[in-house]
């Protein structure tokens, strides 16, 4: 299964997949959601700034990788292993968000979520969510369950070794998982060239028996095309896909950042005019899909969505020290038991 | 009771494990149809089937990995590694991810998982096979750690850890996989976590140990009786949960002891016990405890072995030391 | 003497050593043109070109692995955990590999490399980043195991170790980076491996600790001897080689100890603290030796982390008991 | 860079490259170190049953692979990093065999090879030498060396994280390392389908941006010429080489293996007749290089070679407690020099 190459990211020069993959009334919700994912990057990098939240990493760029992927999975059945950029495929997928804030703001239990919802909590440690995933869609086809398991990693985490280990051990299993290799240029400070000398990372299915395919990662119906491509082989039992998104990082890595002191502003030029939520936009407008104002409104109402919840989330009860012991092990034992004690009365 | 030796009771219990919860899964390198290399899950794969016993490509990472996300799906899986040296391939997952994810998620993903360990010495086996390396497990919060000593304990812990709701590292004596027989009970057999086991009872001395440094313990014991010594022997069963109580009762009531463990001694499990005791029983202390254990080196090649590994004479040298001091 | 935080005295030592020696390259993630995402390697690609100080893969694995290959090649390579945490990915590597080339090899390859890593908490960073793991290192024999707590130290250490023909561990505490400012020699300035720092001289406890957790017993002591109790406070610089004369010794001048450090408690360095100390002290001591650390949990999320590192109220405490008791 | 496919393993049915890679000596040279191979596996395996040596691994089946492969480096100019099975490239580049007897006795120091000799000690943890192996050649390239690196692993060793890490590191350091991939079908008792879905393993060098190719590793000349080639592209700085030699293991896997328990008879169907040595001995009749009777003789010699260094080994010294301490650190501080003192006195 060789990989197929994108025509239309900036190095290959395309314009862009026509085929139509969402209904009208879908595009619109994409739409909808890419600026809703906008927002809440934009948002948590001022509350970060303003000193009410800790250090977060927006989705300035790739909105439409995220959106148009998670759009491919279906509710309720499918399930979402984010890295950490994703946060709307977490609360499109049933995460409240106000949790999202909580977990910024550093509230315990803010990764719990409510039951029944087949999301997984952001892990820190780059790829080491891939093999989870892979476990999990083994384990759901091992019991009959056909859900499909979507992961997401960046270029940068593809070179560690947990990926490789995860897709060789999907293409075994046939696990039904997506790998969704969100291709930004950059992890951090590190280009892509230095990260691997590959020309494509979407190429790295075929040493494992899985598919693979490249896509314009700025472009919301390309993506969401292959995404429900390869949901539909991994229900079918046909095993995962690599689909490797490529997309440009917009912004700073994050809100510790400071993207001057490494990109050349000329790294900047062939992204230019390639914002997918402009893309998505043109898009609708050519189709006659957006009216006027329409944007308006949305924007509005996902700002106060947003603002609410995070002012929800800042209202939320400051942690005690017992806070430390909740949920270590189901049985604690005696010993963390006299620890717990012994540090709430130490702090008295 | 049957008599067995510890290969047999923990493949016996996998398999009745398996038997009562179709959750359970087996998963490693080369459990299947060659039933492990030491044979602990000898005919499982012609029993339960390939889907339920898993040969699993040789990447530690991804076998502890995966197991987090079959839990996460149901099921219960019980990994094998197929050496202890090897789960450092491994280490970043089982820490960082099977120990963390019940807290990481809050309580809404248990993970009810098993990884089983062969380990020690005194086997001759190549660099890394033997390495005992259970205290950095221990520093990996989140994750239960067993070592049994005994068949009858491997059956009653393992049966217990299967069906733990927390991750549990469980440590298997490469030296008394075969060579000690035991009365193992029959039908279900559970030992609790954080209670250790009195080996025997005595006056002068108490020697501490887990796992394959019991029986070196028990021999030491038995060279001091006959210098008329008598020493308590205890054995810790789990360093996490620690029985903190037990092991300072079971220190206060001779107010000395000896440690015995097969890793190097710096950070060894061994000083934890130690502070453990002298944090709980300072005052009933009437010589400083020692420790008998393997240098700051590592697992040494075939000849040098027995130097390397604690022997019964070693341990009695430093009972002896602990019985005269003061 | 020049006045200067940890970070400015790391980045100035490491391009004093890669001038005076231009087999020393440094490696990481983020390493080059960012210059580390503290700034440590801040100006050293533009100063020694882009093969010397080289932005890797993010694979951990690969860049403590590399560094065995590059070591053999005849270079001394300084590579860069972006975070203690994230060496977990490398752990098999560094314990299994950069540790034991030397032995295994019969001393025929060398392994001059440092891996310089910060770690420890109060500076809300996301999981995992904060984690002190220290102890696990030292049970790997082979690696050195050095943790400075002021910038003195911090330029003294690195030095010694890009010189040292053994693999050193250099833990920079994140803490410490740029809160600290202190006095640090001009010039060539080492500071042998194995001889703790005496911080300040006291008669009634002694506080033993490293790294960031050094601070936390200054300011515990100065409470301390507000309410007339008074402290020795003593920096164990390197964990391996252990001071193990000179840690006795200040404990037996007071008789009575307090080990802090932000790791969890269970098999974490401070247990080899008071088991080395009962073990060539006994007699002196007074009082049990008190443990300040961390729980038996994970680091834990921003809100949390004021319980969970340990403070100097805690320490305090500690202190206070640990000089009634008896 | 694709993949290229061996014409000739038994899966695709083809019967052998014949362009002649090595000169006739050089033909004659390489039985002889087939032999010698064989030979050392054969008689390892007699000296731990008769308990005299430890575990040992064989090469039967894979001389070929390995001869081939060694002779195409220049010794004394580049490196030989095995996995455990290339005993023969060890001793060809310099290892004296006493030495190889010792490791496997159990002797101290048996992998402190003479000053120059530029092949490194075997190490256990499969996969963890093919970093090494990148710095090595990384370093050597920096340093103004033009030695070359060929590094040994297993299609198991393969499905490690390390495995992918240096690989995709050789491909941004443009390393000069050949990693020789012998796919010999099993790793211990897990067959080739449970390691990989992949059809090719040569094929993930296009995931790192390093040359990949298929060679029939039972065939002496085809893996001579295929890593001569890599050789020569890592030389000039044209960066690494994935070779896969298509190998089958004929033995078990080490001394403590019984493959009755796990591989079904017809599996070694297709192999049979595939005797790399009969292949060379066939091709050496063919070309009228061998002539009666020399084959017994370099047999004869063969055979007192290794049963004299064997011997030797066997007469090296016992080893006393010191041993342990022995270059754990070049330097190494009062505390393990008191563990040192104390545990030879307890031992007194
Ligand atoms: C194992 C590990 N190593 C290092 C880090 C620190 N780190 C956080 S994000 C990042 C870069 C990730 O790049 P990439 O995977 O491309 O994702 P992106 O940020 O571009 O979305 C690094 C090095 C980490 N979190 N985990
Ligand atoms: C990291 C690690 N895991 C497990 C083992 C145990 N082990 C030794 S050899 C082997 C199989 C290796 O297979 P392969 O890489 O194909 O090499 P082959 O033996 O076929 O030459 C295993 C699992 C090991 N040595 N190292
Ligand atoms: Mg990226
Ligand atoms: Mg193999």
């Amino acid at each position: 299964m060789a990989a197929k190459r994108a025509e239309n990211n900036p190095s290959s020069g395309g314009t862009g997949v026509t085929t139509p993959g969402l209904a009208a009334e879908q595009l619109v919700e994409a739409f909808r959601q890419m600026l809703f994912a906008r927002n809440l990057s934009e948002r948590g990098f001022i509350l970060q700034r303003q000193g009410r939240m800790g250090t977060i990493a927006g989705a300035q760029g790739q909105e439409a990788a995220i959106v148009g992927s998670m759009m491919a999975l279906e509710r309720g059945r499918d399930w979402v292993v984010p890295q950490y950029r994703e946060l709307a495929a977490m609360v499109y997928h049933g995460v409240p968000l106000v949790q999202i804030f909580q977990y910024f703001m550093g509230a315990p239990r803010a990764s719990r979520f409510p039951a029944g919802t087949k999301v997984l909590p952001i892990q820190i440690a780059l790829a080491a969510q891939l093999p989870h995933a892979v476990g999990l869609g083994w384990g759901l086809r091992h019991q009959g369950d056909d859900g499909v398991v979507l992961v997401y990693f960046g270029e940068g985490a593809a070179s560690e070794g947990d990926a490789h280990e995860a897709m060789n051990l999907a293409g075994v299993r046939k696990a039904p998982v997506v790998f969704m290799l969100q291709n930004n240029g950059w992890a951090i400070s590190t280009p892509l060239k230095l990260q691997t000398a590959a020309e494509s990372l979407a190429a790295r299915a075929e040493g494992y028996g899985i598919a693979g395919e490249q896509v314009d990662g700025n472009d919301v119906l390309a993506v969401h095309e292959a995404t429900a491509r390869a949901v539909a082989r991994a229900r079918a039992g046909e095993g995962a896909t690599l689909i490797e998104a490529i997309t440009y990082r917009m912004g700073p890595h994050n809100t510790a950042d400071d993207p001057t002191r490494y990109v050349e502003p000329e790294a900047f030029e062939p992204w230019e005019g390639m914002d997918p939520i402009d893309r998505a936009r043109e898009r609708l407008g050519a189709e006659g899909l957006l009216e006027e104002g329409v944007e308006d409104e949305l924007r509005t109402a996902i700002g106060e969505e947003i603002a609410a919840a995070a002012a929800a989330a800042e209202r939320s009860a400051a942690a005690g020290p017992e806070g430390l012991f909740e949920e270590v092990y189901a049985d604690p034992g005696v010993r963390l038991l006299r620890q717990r004690s012994e540090l709430i009365e130490g702090n008295r | 009771m049957t008599e067995m030796n510890m290969v047999e009771a923990i493949r016996d219990t996998l398999a009745a494990e398996m038997e009562r919860d179709e959750r359970v899964i087996v998963l490693g390198q080369d459990v299947g149809r060659l039933g492990g290399v030491f044979r602990a899950t000898d005919g499982l794969e012609e029993r339960f089937g390939e889907e339920r016993v898993v040969d699993m490509p040789l990447a530690e990472g991804a076998i502890a990995g995966s197991a987090v996300g079959l839990a996460i799906s149901g099921l219960v899986p019980v990994a094998e590694m197929q050496f202890l040296g090897f789960a450092a391939q491994a280490f970043h997952q089982i820490e960082g991810q099977v120990a963390r994810m019940r807290y990481r998620s809050g309580g809404g993903l248990a993970m009810p998982i098993v990884i089983r360990a062969p380990f020690g010495g005194n086997v001759r086996t190549p660099e890394l096979h033997s390495d005992s390396q259970e205290a950095r497990y221990v520093q990996a919060p989140g994750i239960k750690v067993v070592a049994p000593a005994t068949a009858a304990d491997a059956k009653g812990l393992l049966t217990q850890a299967v069906r733990d709701q927390d991750p549990v590292l469980y440590l298997e004596p490469l030296a008394g996989y075969r060579l000690q027989r035991d009365d193992v009970p029959e039908g279900e057999h559970t030992v609790p976590f954080g209670k250790l086991r009195t080996v025997r009872e005595g006056a002068d001395v108490t020697v501490v140990a887990w796992s394959a440094a019991v029986r070196v313990a028990e021999a030491a014991a038995d060279l001091a009786a006959a210098e008329g010594i008598s020493c308590s022997v205890v054995d810790l069963r789990t360093l996490v949960p620690l029985d903190e109580d037990g092991l300072a009762e079971a220190v206060a009531r001779t107010g000395r002891a000896v440690v015995v463990h097969e890793a190097p001694c710096s950070a060894g499990f061994g000083a934890e016990v130690i502070a453990t005791v002298q944090e709980h029983a300072f005052w009933s202390l009437k010589a400083p405890m020692a420790r008998v254990t393997a240098p700051d080196t590592p697992y040494p090649i075939g000849r040098l072995e027995e130097h390397y590994v604690p022997s019964a004479t070693r341990v009695l040298a430093a009972i002896r030391r602990t019985a005269e001091a003061g």
